[in-house]
Formats: structure tokens, C-alpha cells, sequence
């Protein structure tokens, strides 16, 4: 192999990576080559990164390499980051499926099914924009009532909430996975009416 | 439980040489690992008689495909059952082949359909797509020759990101669903029938409606399409909202307009909540 | 502004994303600037990594840019990844030919199609991300529709959905049949390999 392509391949395992690459490293992947050809091809990667223009360059940190992008177009990252995408965490995703099924749905009966207080996580949906305050319940204390938004229905890309999915309907899919019978909330309130169709 | 074709798995060569021992290719053993399905089953028996797809000798086929679902069973293989359904429909063909053609009384009636058409179709569209899935294995896959970056570069993962999109998909959610009610006792649960939302869809709806307004005309929440289910499910999530009791009915005369009128202003409400429900 | 560092901000942008960029998504980030100005800045990353030797390439993938490792240096990104490579079972891409050319499409019609039970391999590629839940049909039974996702254009490398290769024409698939040769017997060759789990 000619210095070109172990460039070449330099440049991949660089870009690949998620963590620096130290030449220590490089050398271990690269078994047939020389180090100090190792070391040559980031050298010249290093040059041909460092040329004006460039969006991104060859840092050298944590004693190994890694492509960055330039600190001058920090500010456009920063714009990028603003459309950047967040996937739920689990506590989150569960319990917005359990509002989505099951709503007007009060805290107590989410925490009740989720065995876990989820002040927190209802708090972080509320800010997301996914749930909302629907009203109170009118029994002792008066509990708040939530259900899903008009931006729920717009992020999962539903026309509206009778277009979601039955447990049925993912339970026929998977007939060989452990039984999870359709099943409604074991406390009394609006939720068990509106279950049903 | 049914099967999955893919367990059908045939590799022993005497298999195939007795499946086709009298076939003129006896002496060429194939490899099989397994077939898809009774489709993918046909069409190697086709392509095995070297026959015209569309003229199918469908008595020896058919006997070619019942040796096979023999075999299996002899080998105590699990044999789906899409399989055995093929069986007796290829044995229907056959029959239907044997009869007569019934001989137009009325030269207008259309020709009788080849018996075999209907087959011949599907086999054709679902060699179109083995086809396809062939060429898709063949693209340049990532992950498999290809790699991007799929991880948050250090530049961009202290960036705060509070308005954050959210991408998730309804599998996501269902799956979540799903793996929450199989954590919660199953004695606690008793089964309902359908899963239908339409009335907490309805009751949305009519909040949406009501948002910001003082009251509105009941009548104003009947406007077409007017199919018995939505004037049920309409009424339902009214009396619904009554007995939240965030909503009242007012009529000022017995023959007068119904007045809908919201009992509780959202804004008050979330203040209130949000400052005793701090995250713990 | 100048070309130049257009360029370079095109370049950091794309670098960073997790996704693949579309030129709207870029034309929004880069708000000052003139759509066409964008377009010519990505047009000339495309050129400048066209060139020979470099490790990586600018992809057209699932409507937008993704810099994407060159195919050739696989084998050594491999020993990087340590065999976390993606592979599909031949049922599994049979089925994604289906949704694929078919979208929307629904369970019943996938196994129609196949002439077999498709629920667990349905489920599988819902888990992988290939084809999502896009709603319900408006038929009796409200079955759930399929389609592909972005992903399944990104794992696929294909710009969109028009890039599929095209199907194969029903009478010339006859007339293969109607002509065959021993050689072309469908379960050997290439088809095994892509089958194996």
C-alpha cells in the first residue's frame, strides 16, 4: 500500500471514531504499517486540514487526534444545535404513553401504574409541550386532570387521537412475546368510559 | 403459535435428492438452506422443471410440492402453516384443471379464467420483489461498507437545547405502553374490548374549541360530518366534561339556545400547578 | 460574506449533524445567505472530496448531505467498530422490498404478497427502524399502514425514495421463466449469503 490510500484510511478511522485516536491506536488497526508511515499520513492530514477555508481541522487532544469543526463557526453550530432532535428518556416516553392511552388521566393514577413519583417527568412534558392541564377531577383534593397536546399529535405525526395505534394492534405483530393482555387503568374515573368505543 | 417459514431448514443432501429423484437432475444435489415460503418453494420447483411460468404443469408441481411437505413431516420438521394452505389450493387447482372447459352458452360470456392465473401472478410479483430485495442487499450499506458519525461531537453536546425537537416514533410509544402495563401485577387488570379514544379525542377537541372564549353555542360542536358515531361520541364527551365539571350547559328559556361555557381558565390552573409540583 | 467562508461554515455544519443535512435545513442555519450560494458551497465540498485518496465523501442520502466513510476502507473501519455491523435476514429484506416499493402498505397486504405469517418480521423492522407505523387504512378493521423511515434511506445510502432501483418488469420476469437455465437456479449464489442470520 502506497502513502495515498493509508491516508485515505487514516482520514476514515479519524472521521469514525468517536473518541481520539492516539497513534498507539492507529498503529493497532493498522498492523501492516509502519509508524512512522502511520504518522506521516496524520502529519499530512494535519496540513491539508490546516488550509484556509476549512470547516474542519485535525485537533490534537487527550493525546490522540480527532476532526473538530472550526471555532470560528461556533456560532452557526450553535444555530444547529436549536433544530437539534432529543430522544424521550424512558420515564418520559413511558409516561406520556400512559397519558396518550389513557387520558384524562390524574398524577396519582400515572404514579400509580408507574410504581415511581413523576412529578418531575410531568413537569418536563408539560415544558415540552406534550401534555397539558385539561382541568381538575371533581373529587376530594381535586386533582389535575392531563392529557396530550395538539404538538403530541403533531410530533407523532397523527391526525388525531383515534389514529393511534391499539395494544392490539403491535400486540398481533408479536404474538410470540409474553402476553400483555389489553387492559384499563384498575381505578375508578372517566378513564374506564373512555376507553371504550 | 404459527411458525416462521424460515424454520423450514433443509441441508442434508439425500433431502433434495429424494425430493427430486425423478426429476432428470437427480444426480445434481442443490444446497437449500431454507425456503421463504410456499411462493419461494414454487418458483424453485418451476425453475427446477425448467417450465414455462405461465403454462405451470400443475400435476407434477403439485406433487413435487406435496413430497416436500411430506418430507418435512417425515423429518419431524415444523411445517408452517402458509404452507399447507398452498397445498390444498395448488390441489384445487389441479382439479379445476381436470374438468371440462364449460362450453359458453353465450358467446358474449368471457373466456373462463385459467385456473392457474391467479398463482402465476403472485409468483411473478413476489419474484419482482426477491428481486428487488437482491439489489437492496447489493447497495452500499451503512454500517456494513459505509460509516458516518452517528454520535454527539464534543462541540455540540454542552450546547444547551432546551428547544429541542422531539423524535421519537409511535412504536417507541406503544412499546413503552406496552412494557409498562407488563411491570404492573396482572391481577390488577381486567380486559376491556375495543381501544377506542374517540371521546377523549372529542373532549380535546371541544377544549380546543372553548380555549379563550367565554362560552360557545352547543350547537357549534355538531357541525358536520354528521354520522351517528360523532354525534354519540360528541354528547358523550360533553356530559363528560359536565361531570369534570369543566364545563356547564346554560339555556336562558326552555325553547332558547344551549350555551357551553368553560368552568376553569387554563392559565390559572397551570400557575397554580406549577408551583407546587416542582420537580423533586 | 465571501465564498470562501461559506464554505467552511457548509463544511463544520455538516460535519456536526448526526443527521443528514437537507439544503432547506442548511438554507435556514444560514439565513444570511442566498439558497443558490448554499447549494454551490455543497456542490464544491461534494468536488473536493470527490478527489482521490480521501477517506471520506460527501453522500447524498435521505434528502440531504452526510459525510459518510469511503467504502473501500471498510475493512479497517471494521477493526475499529469491532463487528457492530448492521445484517438483514433474507425474509426481513424481502419484506422491506414490499413496504418499500409498495408504502403505504398493510400487514394483510405484505403477507399477501410474500405468502407468509409477517408479524414477527414486521415487529423486527420496527425495532431496527426501517419502516414505522405511518396511521391507519380507512377500510373495516382500520389496519395499520407501513412505510420506510429516514433511517432505512440512510442504512440504504439512497437520496430518496426515487432512487430505489427500479422493479423489474412482470413479462420479462415471465419470459426469464419461460427460458431458464440450470445456472440461474435462485436459491444458490448470492441469495444464500444475504439469507443467513
Amino acid at each position: 500500500m502506497t502513502g495515498k490510500p493509508l491516508e485515505s484510511v487514516v482520514e476514515s478511522l479519524l472521521f469514525i471514531s468517536e473518541v481520539p485516536l492516539t497513534i498507539d491506536r492507529l498503529c493497532a488497526i493498522l498492523e501492516e504499517h509502519e509508524r512512522r508511515d502511520v504518522q506521516g499520513a496524520v502529519e499530512r492530514l494535519r496540513e491539508v486540514y490546516a488550509r484556509e477555508g476549512r470547516g474542519i481541522y485535525l485537533a490534537e487532544v487527550a493525546g490522540g487526534y480527532q476532526f473538530r469543526s472550526r471555532p470560528e463557526n461556533a456560532d452557526y453550530i450553535r444555530r444547529l444545535a436549536r433544530g437539534k432532535t432529543f430522544r424521550f428518556s424512558r420515564s418520559a416516553l413511558e409516561t406520556l404513553a400512559m397519558i396518550a392511552y389513557r387520558q384524562p388521566i390524574t398524577r396519582t393514577e400515572v404514579e400509580y401504574l408507574r410504581g415511581v413519583d413523576s412529578g418531575g417527568v410531568l413537569k418536563t412534558l408539560l415544558e415540552k409541550k406534550m401534555i397539558r392541564i385539561l382541568g381538575k377531577k371533581d373529587i376530594p383534593g381535586k386533582p389535575l386532570i392531563y392529557g396530550t397536546t395538539r404538538e403530541f399529535l403533531e410530533v407523532f405525526n397523527l391526525p388525531d387521537l383515534a389514529s393511534l395505534p391499539t395494544l392490539r394492534d403491535i400486540h398481533e405483530l408479536a404474538e410470540q412475546y409474553a402476553d400483555v393482555e389489553q387492559a384499563e387503568l384498575p381505578l375508578e374515573g372517566p378513564a374506564d368510559e373512555i376507553g371504550t368505543e | 403459535m404459527r411458525h416462521q417459514p424460515g424454520e423450514c431448514h433443509l441441508q442434508a443432501t439425500d433431502v433434495q435428492e429424494r425430493l427430486f429423484a425423478d426429476s432428470q437432475q437427480s444426480a445434481y444435489t442443490v444446497r437449500i438452506e431454507s425456503f421463504e415460503g410456499p411462493l419461494d418453494l414454487l418458483l424453485y420447483l418451476i425453475k427446477k422443471n425448467e417450465v414455462d411460468i405461465c403454462n405451470i404443469p400443475i400435476a407434477s408441481v403439485t406433487r413435487q410440492y406435496l413430497e416436500y411437505i411430506e418430507l418435512l413431516k417425515e423429518l419431524n420438521l415444523d411445517i408452517a402453516g402458509d404452507f399447507l394452505v398452498m397445498a390444498s389450493t395448488l390441489v384445487q387447482i389441479k382439479s379445476r384443471m381436470l374438468l371440462p372447459p364449460v362450453a359458453g352458452e353465450d358467446e358474449d360470456e368471457p373466456e373462463e379464467e385459467d385456473p392457474r392465473a391467479e398463482l402465476v401472478r403472485r409468483l411473478l410479483e413476489y419474484q419482482r420483489y426477491k428481486d428487488a430485495a437482491e439489489r437492496l442487499a447489493e447497495c452500499e450499506m451503512l454500517g456494513r461498507e459505509l460509516f458516518a458519525r452517528k454520535f454527539i461531537s464534543p462541540e455540540i453536546a454542552d450546547l444547551k437545547t432546551d428547544d429541542a425537537v422531539p423524535e421519537v416514533e409511535l412504536f417507541d410509544l406503544i412499546q413503552a405502553f406496552r412494557s409498562l402495563l407488563a411491570k404492573v401485577p396482572e391481577d390488577t387488570f381486567h380486559e376491556v374490548g375495543a381501544e377506542g379514544l374517540t371521546i377523549a379525542d372529542r373532549i380535546n377537541e371541544i377544549l380546543d374549541l372553548l380555549r379563550g372564549k367565554e362560552s360557545m353555542i352547543f350547537e357549534r360542536l355538531f357541525i358536520a360530518p354528521l354520522t351517528r358515531e360523532y354525534i354519540i361520541v360528541t354528547f358523550l364527551a360533553i356530559l363528560e366534561l359536565c361531570k369534570l365539571k369543566m364545563v356547564k350547559l346554560l339555556q336562558a328559556n326552555s325553547f332558547g339556545v344551549i350555551w357551553i361555557v368553560p368552568t376553569l381558565l387554563e392559565s390559572d390552573i397551570s400557575e397554580e400547578e406549577l408551583l407546587d409540583r416542582q420537580a423533586p
